[in-house]
């Protein structure tokens, strides 16, 4: 609890936010799937973050869980949604 | 104007402009995408109102199951451009 | 302006916007779409607004999980349905106009 | 015209409720008092769990019901015809070897954090519906590595698989009301009684969960 | 013992599943015939004793979840069992060997039920969305199993109809619950005063809304005729007869209860439902004279129908609107359930769907016309039937208080019945053309549905328990 977790998270949160900003206008929809799970790694630091900044252990358990599954929303895009040479 | 507010006011905004983007986009997997990324942020919403067990739900089922459902969904619809 | 309350207000913006966009939109997938948005902007309200002074509640959060396996169990129902549709005629949208 | 009367209406509803929702005063019932007040004779430590499982176990009984159900009428929807798409050759792409890889490593990592929040529940934030939850994404992730195939219509054992949690549950409260009122757990095999329920639903709902998936994933010709 | 009429559908509903894809009638017909005996059985005791409460878990409200029998939900119990063994029998005997609808449909029926009567006792407005959400999903289901492009259709539409009624519902509850921190309705009574905040008031007419569009009243039934016309005859018999009255009971129980405060200040408000009731009764009966299709006919003359059940709304100040209403709500489902298993026994027997294909069919399955026509007299409200003891008391409401409209109405709606039933039995009676063939058909068809009509004339007789048991609180 060194009261530097908030502004960290803070910051990593304007870091998504500049990442979304750019994928809205990233040309393929892949960019916008590579901001998702951006959102997912940089997601699970944000949890930590408040977890330790005075929320509670009990979010390190929803970073956990956040970190395994995020990887998932990248498969199920790159097997379903994604088709090999289409550029749109 | 606390930092704490500061961050909440920010995810906010976020939440509401990334489900603003999921309704109005124009392609269909874009809207997809947006729709993953509303519900990551919402995991995140639900640390801040300490309601931990709901982000646990929302990040298993937002990240894990409606995500790959909508995305499964779409590619059986490809053959349409839609 | 606690955190809940901020909360609980975006929950009505979002429950605004699924609505009309379930009502609006005609494509089958963004209308699941809009259902979920509607159903998180109402969870968010529920534990938001019960939350507004500052205390953790577990009652609201307890209706929250149930609401969301429901929303879950509604949006795969949907999605299986249009799936079906799609498979039967090839379409995807549901006209919106009222036929009486 | 529609369209504006939907958009004005969306924008009134949002008008009401911001104005009306400020200016509130303080509840007058104060449930979570209750809740601690009476956590000590729910069984389990963990408030949300106490209220899912014990105080409004009513409602979470429902739930499982509609979940089950959803699984039944997209059984009942799809008809078990031979699949229409002639069998043709899977020409989606060929699965890379490190997705397999990932998927093998991943799994059994899955299984772990599912049991894990299973058990924690009862004194942590956990329990059956998010390890339930964990485990279809396990199923998720070994079906799109193409290590699990999609279900065509559910044997018998899967079908008990399927509606065995929620038959416990029944159970349990059934035999309940024989005592006192329903899902009324006696005082000291509270905890016990919770965790079996508790089990058997972390079971049936990470196989319902998977299934609202697999089912899904059977109806297309997959000849994109 | 109320207990066991919502866990025997769930148990049998279970089975039936386990069983597989198209078995399970018969756990499910032995525990209609248990459930059945179970609400009369009920309903004699709060005759007797008055309401009865059982706390689930042991806790009692607000904690805990109530689960409340009063003369309402008794009666509405008693109603649902009563329509829903024939027609189980009935769909036994109408699906085919190989017909996909058969496919799991009585897990689905099961869960409806478990789903009907949860919503009739539960006294707790989160478990009630709980069982409107099972009660809509698996009507959306029984719509769409096995179904063709257009009964998916249908299904979808009703299925967002139904979720976005739920939905406003939902977040009506979320307020209810941010200002008073409890969603029991017994609580929620003593809360809810003439000075509530007017954010209770927005939850209010968001929870009403919501629950109008699931009632399918008349500027929100644009999802009813696809879905019930295009149903399999015993599934549309069922949504027609009782499902849809589920969202009028919540209306009804909400605005005598936990909102009674309110409605009786706003005295403005009642003219709302009665108005949309009004425009329902004529636009209904007007689509129903218009229709081609026999099942299109019944399903907008089961959107008329619901119109009389808002006309009671400006009248629930005196003593007898509730019972009133509740006759109209049985006759309806009685006569609504026969008229849809007459009109499936039609359709199979003839192959026609449309009301002049019927030609001749009054010689060739006499019973199950019969059947129509006394259903027919129980929807146009001659005597002796249910329907007419109800429009009887509700134009004698209305002319002791002077609501000149509302009695206009309820004869004008009376007429209009009679148009549309006649024009079916008035085709039904011509010569049957030389060339159509007629297909036998198994005698339980006829007989189901003649017993439903024969119950929904003979309850007129007996109208004087059912009012007596509505009475009870």
């Amino acid at each position: 609890m060194t009261g530097f977790e908030l502004p960290v998270a803070l910051f990593l949160l304007c870091n998504l936010i500049v990442a979304l900003l750019a994928a809205a206008r990233g040309p393929t929809v892949a960019d916008r799937m590579l901001t998702a799970l951006l959102f997912g790694s940089t997601g699970t630091g944000v949890l930590v973050l408040l977890a330790y900044g005075g929320a509670g252990q009990m979010l390190v358990d929803v970073a956990l869980l956040l970190a395994l599954l995020a990887a998932i929303g990248g498969i199920a895009f790159a097997r379903r949604a994604w088709q090999r040479g289409r550029d749109d | 104007m606390s930092l704490e507010f500061a961050f909440d006011l920010l995810l906010v905004l976020t939440m509401v402009w990334s489900a603003w983007r999921s309704l109005s986009a124009t392609r269909l997997d874009r809207a997809i995408v947006m729709f993953i990324v509303f519900g990551l942020l919402m995991a995140l919403a639900w640390a801040r109102l300490s309601a931990p067990d709901i982000g646990l739900a929302e990040a298993a089922i937002g990240a894990g199951l409606t995500g790959a459902l909508l995305l499964d969904a779409y590619g059986a619809l490809q053959r349409r451009e839609i | 302006m606690t955190a809940g309350l901020l909360f609980a207000s975006v929950g009505v913006i979002l429950f605004a916007l699924g609505v009309a966009g379930v009502l609006l939109l005609e494509h089958l997938l963004r209308r699941i779409l809009a259902f979920n948005i509607m159903g998180s902007g109402t969870f968010l309200v529920l534990v938001g607004l019960a939350q507004r002074n500052g205390i953790a509640d577990p009652v609201p959060q307890a209706m929250v999980l149930t609401g969301i396996v429901v929303a879950v169990a509604a949006t795969a129902l949907a999605l299986a349905l249009a799936r079906r549709l799609y498979v039967l005629t090839g379409k995807l949208e549901l006209s919106q106009d009222d036929e009486a | 015209m529609k369209r504006l009367l939907v958009v004005l209406g969306a924008v009134c509803l949002i008008v009401l409720l911001l104005g009306a929702m400020h200016d509130l005063a303080p509840a007058s019932v104060e449930l979570h008092a209750a809740v601690a007040a009476n956590l000590t004779a729910s069984g389990v430590e963990h408030p949300v769990t106490a209220v899912l499982l014990n105080f409004r176990g009513y409602d979470t009984l429902l739930e499982i019901a509609v979940l089950l159900l959803a699984l039944i009428v997209i059984l009942a929807i799809g008809r078990e015809e031979a699949s229409n798409a002639e069998a043709t050759v899977d020409v989606r792409l060929l699965v890379s070897p490190v997705l397999q890889t990932l998927a093998k490593l991943a799994t059994p990592l899955m299984i772990m954090v599912a049991f894990y929040l299973l058990w924690a529940g009862s004194f942590r934030p956990g329990g059956a519906f998010q390890a339930g939850a964990v485990l279809a994404a396990a199923a998720v992730l070994l079906h799109l590595a193409e290590l699990l195939p999609s279900w065509q219509s559910p044997g018998a054992r899967l079908r008990l698989g399927l509606a065995g949690g929620f038959l416990i549950f029944l159970a349990v409260g059934a035999g309940s009301l024989m005592q006192g009122a329903l899902l009324e757990y006696p005082l000291e095999q509270a905890g016990a009684l919770i965790l079996l329920i508790e089990s058997g639903l972390t079971i049936s709902l990470g196989l319902i969960l998977a299934g609202l998936f697999l089912l899904l994933s059977r109806d297309d010709g997959e000849t994109s | 013992m109320m207990v066991w009429l919502i866990l025997l559908p769930l148990l049998w509903a279970s089975l039936a599943f386990m069983l597989g894809p198209s078995r399970g009638v018969w756990p499910a017909i032995a525990g209609l015939v248990a459930q059945l005996w179970l609400a009369f059985a009920l309903a004699a005791e709060i005759v007797g004793s008055g309401a009865a409460m059982h706390a689930v878990g042991g806790w009692g409200a607000p904690l805990g979840i109530d689960l409340v029998a009063d003369g309402l939900s008794a009666a509405m119990l008693l109603l649902t069992q009563c329509i829903a063994l024939p027609l189980a029998v009935y769909a036994h005997a109408y699906f085919k060997r190989d017909d996909p609808a058969r496919n799991y449909f009585w897990p689905l029926v099961g869960f409806l039920l478990a789903g009907l009567n949860a919503l009739f006792l539960s006294a707790d407005l989160f478990n009630i969305y709980v069982t409107l959400e099972l009660l809509g999903l698996a009507a959306v289901g029984l719509v769409a199993a096995g179904g063709g492009a257009q009964q998916i259709a249908a299904a979808l539409r009703y299925l967002f109809a139904t979720l976005v009624g739920s939905g406003a519902y939902l977040l009506g509850v979320a307020l209810i619950y941010g200002t008073y921190g409890t969603v029991s309705t017994v609580t929620l009574v003593s809360l809810i005063g003439a000075d509530a905040p007017d954010l209770v008031w927005i939850a209010g007419g968001l929870m009403v809304l919501g629950l109008m569009l699931k009632t399918a009243l008349f500027p929100f039934h644009f999802w009813l005729p696809p879905a019930h016309g295009g149903a399999p005859a015993p599934v549309s018999a069922l949504l027609s007869a009782v499902v849809v009255k589920a969202s009028f009971y919540l209306i009804l129980r909400l605005w005598v209860g936990p909102f009674s405060s309110l409605t009786v200040v706003a005295s403005l408000v009642v003219w709302f439902p009665a108005l949309l009731g009004t425009l329902a009764v004529f636009w209904g009966s007007y689509q129903a004279i218009r229709a081609e299709r026999l099942k299109m006919l019944i399903a907008y003359s089961t959107v008329a129908q619901l119109g009389y059940l808002f006309l009671i709304f400006p009248l629930l100040a005196s003593a007898g609107a509730l019972q009133a209403g509740i006759m109209q709500v049985f006759a309806h489902g009685l006569a609504k359930a026969a008229m849809f298993a007459a009109a499936g026994t039609l359709i199979k027997a003839t192959g026609q769907e449309m009301v002049a294909g019927l030609a001749g069919v009054a010689e060739r399955l006499p019973v199950t016309l019969f059947a129509f026509g006394l259903a027919g007299i129980t929807l146009m409200g001659l005597p002796p039937s249910a329907g007419f003891l109800a429009k009887w008391q509700l134009i004698e409401l209305a002319l002791s208080q002077q609501q000149w409209v509302i009695a206009f109405v309820v004869l004008v709606g009376g007429l209009l019945a009679a148009v549309y039933v006649f024009s079916v039995l008035r085709q039904a009676f011509l010569l049957a053309p030389a060339d159509s063939v007629v297909t036998p058909v198994s005698r339980t068809l006829e007989w189901t549905a003649f017993v439903l009509a024969a119950a929904s004339v003979l309850l007129g007789l007996r109208g004087v328990e059912l009012m007596q048991l509505v009475g009870v609180t």
